[in-house]
């Protein structure tokens, strides 16, 4: 049953990733993220972790998406229907083969998943909760700080600089 | 005698002085030379008489075991280098007195004093009067420690004095190419020597572990040193002495050295200077006479510079150029007479031929003051114009010659009289040959320009004044009045061979049958000259003809300047090019710019990948991780 | 019967297409899109090593969900700033190609 | 009251080598936060330091105690203790003693002689005290740590000051650009201190692996008397040294940075270049790699000889053929190098204090020379030897000092060259008869190229063109009279710089 809805799900999600990176038309790219992060929480549910798969969705589809699409708006352009794959592509692809290969070769080879227990616990929002504000208290605090220099960041760089020309 | 060293520092301040102060006083530059020189006299005339009277019994003197000599030696401390007391060099100040250093220094001393008093008419009128004066005491001092000092490295350090001197006098009107191109080859040259003369400096260091000469004899005297060693080092040594004193193949700069004013040839390069040479082979008669081989070839360089220079003389048509080459000629046979055992006689000609030399070549200055023209085929009948001058020039000439009663003969006869004792029948012959041709030249430089008819107009003929005559005179008498103390006169303390001698004193004695055939010699090439020059016998201008080829050999000095030419000019200097074309070619170009220029080429060849495009960076880095994870599995699979 | 490996498998492709994406294509937009993919992958593969990673279905270590926290922070973060100089490169630019972004060729 | 000035003296007394070095460098760097001044207020400035510093380096110099000898005027600071062992020290040795005065006497000359910088004077000025602290430092450490930093110190400001100030020549079949020139010396010198770098850091490892972590010397020499230093070891490190340090000596095969440098260089520079860069490098051969690493000099000095002799004879022939003044003197320079390698090769007493006194006796003559073809240049716009003829006619006083220098060059006795290579000859003529006699061969080259530089731009008739330029101006004249006058005086009376020297030689010795 859990083996089936992983299949759709991750189905969708590699369609929907594979559509992003191959689309040619940007807000079709957008649209495909979309879903395919929406498909990511998915995941998250079948690993019964339903926490974090509403943070994806919160976050991600709600705002990261939304913002992409803002931006999109801000900078468009005739050129976007045009925009195409670079030269480098064919290498693009035999590397994202390899990595994919490596990769996968190296989790069959390394012994560290053979121990594991082959079943699914749920994690509970509530330890989850007390663990992230005792023993993670100060990298939450210095993430709402990053968080804060990334806000003015943005604000500084994307601001228009009327003062300055 | 212990203030000896005062002459050459006198002359080294007055120096100083005037090469400071005399442009200012131009035309008085003359005083603080010539005031250290008259100093120098006296001390020296007070020193001699000192050694003379003495009975050997003074402080610091002692009679060599080796030179049989009597010397004095004072010296203080100049330097040390090295550790002291384990592994070092030590050097001394110090001046010996003994006869030889007396004679030669005297002969300097007393031939300066006279030059530089003929100087002050010579030169008057010349721009660089002070600078001319500067040097000339530069020389002296340096002469002077040349001749007293009582080491090698005192002697080498005075002998590239000397040549400084040389060299600037040489070079003095610079302005003439040709001055300055005689200047450059006659300090290259004798350099060339002194490079042999340095080396057996230090090879003398090595086996003695002193500079000091009475050390070298001592233990060269003892028979400690090998007789291999003591043929490098006199041979060495006597490179140096070929240089400085023009033997062959070495002559080559002192003809050209006439490009300097003629006083200057009267004193270094005909009177003290080149005899140092013959002066450093008689200071080091103790190793010399340890090497037979040596010796002999010490004779054999003298023969051949002594025969070949005086053909070149007897063509010549350069008055200062075939004294010049009489000069080569008479040095020669001095270290002739040296290689075949006859020390005092080769001292007694030097001194001889200094004087005699000098007073011809200030002859010569005399011609040159009045018609400034040297070349003699355009002279002729001078004896009207230049009366004083023909009578005292003469004299030299007639002095070197070999005419009896003057100097010249009793230094020649002695010199003959060894020869013919100490070497075969060849080296007998061959000097008759020079008697002849010394006495053939000599005519011919006193016929040419002085008698016949004048070839020129000579009413613009410049005066002599008497301050250029004066110190002629007194020469003049020097020459005729000198020859005598080779003889024992009564009264005097001792004759020359008692009181210069190598070993032990010999008194000089004429041998009647040398004296008769050398006599006749000369006489016979006396008729010779007259026959050719005077009356003008067509069958020697057939002659002529005939041998033109040697003549014309003989004209161009053996071809040996034209020789030593075409060794720098084809050899030296485009070896030299190429080296600097290799330093700069291979060594820079491509020893040093080509690691550079690989590198760059390299480095811009890989740097296209820097295209600035992001996505190829991170193609880079994602091909570095695929790599680094394919080493990884390696790792583990293995 | 679902195992960690497949998680991982999910995770590696999808982490190569994000790479493919971040690789091949021009426009800056589209590559931090891909960028997101990739940090999806890695996201999945973080919960799904913390899913199973459980004594007897207690848990006893929530590192995996902490740093999925983390990286969406983050993600966040990056997102907003990237497309914050995408725009000024933009006005500066009038294009997003990241071919005419070669000023850091020499 | 009286004994607290007397405390204070004998204070300032002991720190005298640590003022030397200190005050150009603080000068350097007040000048750097001074307000902008006129070029000619800063070379004031930069005078006034350098008489100062030649101030004290007489002072050391005289007060160099040859009967006690061993380290003076020694001056520790510990910098950094914790197992490694660094400190700040400075000591006078007889070596170095003479070395110090030597700078301090070719700084002064090189700070009076660029009063005419007028381009970026402030800058100028700053790096050359500091070139000139560094020459200091390295003279006076007593640590090879800080040897090192001194020794890049030095290095450093020359080639800016070579790249900005210097002059671009075009020679016909090749040019030298005084950007070339200043990269080919920063690059050679650099890769040779790479190498020095590794000995110094092969030989702290050496102690630290023996328990005894140090870079200070006499702590070093210690450690090697004690055979701590294996064979093979001194073997390879002694020739790192060998080489780094000889590339800045200007060591065949890898001296055509030194006349290229000169071509390039503004006079004050080739000053200091010729005059005290390059001993830098034999001085560390002589004083830290014989001390140090005795065994490993006695394996490569018959190397070291060769080559030096090559340095010599190759140095005088290509300087034969050479058409530019300075490059006429940057070869004579090699070949003068040669014999302060080769004297230091002969690794004995005579021979090594020959090598010093050559070190000081070129670097002065060299700085007279380098004063000398500056001016000419200055004035003639050239310094092509087929262009420049007669000069003696307009410009007497440079001309009759360029003959002196010349004339020291060669040899000539009387002079301070002489008694300098004589002592070399002395040394090498133990070791060996035909590198005595190639050595003697190569003074007698000397003469030849001298003789020809005097014939063709000296003396001989003059050019037109040239017939109205003036003669050196005051400061020419100070510096060049006073240069000469050291020549003389070292020359008639050497015992002035042997007694010190030998000293120093004497503790070399005893390392061997």
């Amino acid at each position: 049953m859990h083996l089936i809805l992983f299949s759709i799900i991750s189905t969708v999600l590699l369609v929907c990733a594979v559509g992003v990176v191959i689309s040619r038309n940007i807000v079709h790219s957008a649209l495909f993220l979309l879903f395919a992060l929406i498909s990511v929480a998915g995941i998250y549910l079948v690993l019964l972790t339903e926490f974090l798969a509403i943070v994806q969705l919160l976050i991600y589809g709600g705002a990261i998406v939304i913002v992409i699409l803002f931006a999109l708006m801000l900078t468009r352009n005739e050129e976007y229907p045009r925009i195409q794959n670079n030269k480098l592509w064919p290498i693009a692809g035999v590397l994202a083969v390899l990595v994919c290969i490596t990769m996968s070769v190296s989790y069959f080879q390394s012994g560290a998943i053979q121990n594991v227990p082959n079943t699914i616990a749920p994690a509970g929002v509530k330890s989850l909760g007390s663990s992230l504000f005792t023993t993670w208290a100060i990298p939450f605090e210095l993430a709402s700080l990053v968080l804060l220099v990334a806000l003015i960041g943005a604000i500084v760089i994307a601001r228009s600089d009327k003062d300055g020309n | 005698m212990q203030y000896f060293w005062l002459i050459p520092v006198i002359s080294f301040i007055a120096f100083i002085i005037t090469s400071l102060i005399g442009n200012k006083i131009l035309k008085q530059a003359w005083i603080f030379p010539m005031l250290a020189i008259v100093l120098g006299l006296g001390i020296y005339c007070f020193g001699l008489t000192e050694y003379l009277q003495s009975r050997f019994d003074l402080e610091h003197c002692f009679r060599s075991s080796v030179t049989g000599m009597v010397g004095c030696n004072y010296s203080v401390e100049w330097f040390t280098a090295g550790v002291r007391g384990a592994d070092s060099v030590n050097s001394f100040l110090g001046f010996t007195v003994d006869p030889l250093s007396l004679s030669v220094a005297g002969l300097a001393i007393f031939v300066a004093l006279m030059v530089q008093i003929y100087s002050i008419g010579y030169m008057k009128d010349d721009p660089r009067f002070a600078w001319y004066y500067s040097v000339q005491a530069l020389f002296i001092s340096s002469m002077i420690l040349l001749a007293l000092s009582d080491n090698f490295l005192l002697l080498y350090v005075a002998w590239e004095l000397v040549g400084l001197c040389s060299y600037l006098l040489i070079g003095f009107w610079y302005e003439k190419p040709e001055a300055k191109e005689a200047a450059k080859k006659a300090f290259t040259v004798t350099r060339l020597g002194d490079v042999g003369l340095l080396i057996g400096i230090l090879l003398i260091w090595i086996e003695v572990g002193s500079f000091n000469m009475s050390d070298l004899f001592t233990q060269v005297g003892s028979g400690e040193i090998a007789s291999w060693t003591i043929f490098s080092i006199s041979g060495l040594l006597f490179l140096g002495a070929m240089g400085k004193s023009a033997q062959f193949p070495f002559h080559v700069w002192l003809p050209d050295a006439m490009e300097g004013p003629t006083p200057v040839s009267a004193l270094i390069h005909a009177a003290t200077m080149v005899a140092a040479g013959v002066y450093l082979v008689a200071r080091a008669y103790p190793l010399f006479v340890q090497s037979e081989a040596m010796m002999i070839i010490v004779s054999c360089v003298g023969l051949i510079t002594a025969i070949g220079a005086a053909l070149i003389c007897c063509v010549s048509v350069d008055l200062k150029r075939a004294l010049a080459y009489s000069t080569i000629s008479h040095l020669g046979l001095m270290m002739l007479s040296l290689g075949a055992f006859g020390y005092t006689a080769a001292i007694l000609h030097l001194l001889a031929h200094g004087f005699s030399k000098a007073l011809l070549f200030l002859g010569s200055g005399n011609i040159m003051h009045s018609i400034d023209d040297l070349n003699i085929n355009r002279m002729g009948g001078l004896k009207s114009v230049l009366p004083a001058t023909t009578i005292l020039f003469c004299i030299g000439a007639l002095s070197l010659a070999g005419i009896p009663l003057l100097s010249g003969f009793w230094s020649k006869d002695e010199v003959i009289v060894s020869i013919v004792h100490n070497r075969n029948i060849v080296f007998a012959i061959s000097s008759m040959v020079l008697v002849f041709l010394s006495g053939f030249y000599m005519i011919r430089l006193i016929i040419v320009p002085f008698f016949g008819s004048p070839n020129r107009d000579y009413s613009h003929a410049h005066k002599l004044p008497f301050v250029m005559l004066a110190p002629m005179g007194v020469l003049a008498v020097v020459v005729v009045l000198f020859g005598w103390i080779a003889l024992y006169m009564p009264g005097a303390p001792a004759s020359f061979g008692t009181f210069l001698f190598y070993s032990h004193p010999k008194n000089f004695h004429l041998e009647p049958d040398i004296a008769i055939i050398t006599l006749v010699i000369t006489l016979l090439s006396f008729g010779f000259g007259y026959l050719i020059y005077v009356k003008r016998f067509s069958i020697f201008q057939n002659m002529r003809i005939k041998a033109r080829l040697i003549i014309e050999i003989v004209e161009n000095k053996y071809y040996i300047d034209e020789l030593y030419q075409i060794l720098v000019d084809k050899l030296v200097l485009p070896a030299a090019g190429l080296v600097a074309l290799f330093d700069r070619i291979l060594v820079n170009d491509v020893g040093i710019n080509g690691p550079g220029y690989v590198t760059r080429t390299v480095g811009s060849i890989i740097r296209h990948h820097i295209t600035g495009r992001i996505y190829v960076y991170l193609a880079l880095m994602t091909t570095g991780m695929i790599v680094l994870g394919i080493i990884w599995l390696g790792i583990v699979i293995l | 019967m679902l195992e960690l490996i497949h998680f991982n498998i999910l995770s590696v492709l999808l982490f190569s297409v994000g790479l493919y994406g971040v690789l091949a294509r021009k426009s800056a937009i589209l590559i931090i899109m891909a960028i997101e993919l990739m940090l999806n992958a890695v996201n999945i593969n973080f919960i799904a090593a913390a899913a199973f990673n459980h004594g007897n279905g207690l848990f006893t270590n929530f590192d995996g969900h902490i740093l999925t926290i983390f990286i969406i922070t983050i993600a966040a973060a990056e997102v907003g700033l990237a497309l914050a100089l995408i725009l000024r490169i933009f006005r500066n630019k009038a294009t997003v190609n990241v071919d005419s972004f070669d000023i850091m060729k020499l | 009251m009286v004994g607290d000035s007397d405390s204070l003296m004998n204070e300032l007394y002991n720190i005298m080598a640590f003022v030397l070095i200190a005050l150009p460098l603080m000068a350097a760097l007040v000048f750097m936060v001074l307000p902008n001044l006129t070029s000619k207020s800063y070379w004031l400035l930069s005078s006034i330091i350098s008489v100062i510093t030649f101030g004290i380096s007489v002072f050391l110099f005289m007060s160099y105690d040859t009967l006690t000898g061993g380290t003076q005027f020694s001056f520790t600071v510990p910098w950094l203790d914790q197992g490694i062992n660094i400190s700040f020290g400075l000591g006078l040795t007889g070596i170095s003693a003479s070395m110090v005065l030597l700078n301090g006497i070719v700084l002064l000359g090189a700070c009076l002689i660029s009063g005419d910088i007028e381009k970026r004077g402030r800058d100028f000025y700053v790096l050359l005290l500091t070139l000139g602290g560094g020459v200091f430092g390295v003279f006076l450490s007593s640590d090879l740590f800080f040897f090192f930093l001194f020794y890049e110190l030095a290095v450093l400001p020359m080639y800016l000051l070579i790249a900005v100030w210097g002059s671009s020549t075009d020679f016909g079949s090749f040019t030298r650009s005084k950007e070339y020139g200043a990269m080919k010396l920063m690059m050679v010198l650099v890769a040779a201190s790479v190498l020095i770098w590794v000995g110094i850091i092969a030989i702290f490892v050496e102690t630290y692996l023996h328990g005894t972590p140090t870079f200070a010397f006499e702590e070093l020499r210690r450690l090697s008397e004690n055979g701590l230093f294996s064979v093979e070891f001194q073997n390879w490190v002694f020739l790192c040294f060998m080489i780094g340090f000889g590339v800045l000596s200007g060591l065949w095969p890898f001296h055509t940075w030194s006349p290229d440098g000169h071509v390039a260089a503004p006079t004050g520079v080739s000053m200091l270049h010729a005059g005290v860069l390059m001993k830098l490098g034999a001085f560390g051969i002589i004083q830290i790699g014989i001390v140090i690493l005795p065994l490993g000099a006695q394996t490569w000095m018959p190397l070291l000889m060769v080559l030096g002799i090559v340095n010599v004879i190759y140095g005088a022939v290509s300087a034969m053929s050479q058409t530019d003044l300075k490059y006429i003197i940057g070869y004579s320079s090699v070949s003068h190098m040669g014999y302060v390698l080769i004297g230091a090769a002969t690794l004995n007493s005579i021979g090594i204090s020959g090598a010093v006194l050559q070190m000081f006796s070129h670097g002065i003559m060299t700085a007279l020379m380098f004063v000398l073809v500056g001016a000419i240049y200055h004035r003639a716009h050239t310094r092509d030897i087929y262009v420049l003829n007669g000069l003696i006619k307009t410009m007497p006083h440079i001309c009759v000092l360029f003959i002196i220098a010349g004339f020291a060059s060669l040899g000539l006795p009387g002079l301070s060259g002489f008694i300098a290579e004589f002592l070399i000859f002395l040394g090498v003529i133990k070791i060996s008869f035909w590198i005595a006699a190639l050595a003697v061969l190569g003074a007698a080259l000397t003469a030849v190229y001298i003789l020809r530089l005097i014939a063709r731009t000296i003396v001989g008739p003059v050019d037109s063109s040239l017939s109205d330029l003036p003669d050196a101006n005051i400061y020419e004249k100070i510096v060049s009279v006073a240069l000469a006058s050291v020549l003389v005086a070292v020359g008639v009376w050497p015992a002035l710089l042997l007694d010190s020297i030998n000293v120093g030689v004497a503790t070399i010795m005893s390392a061997l």
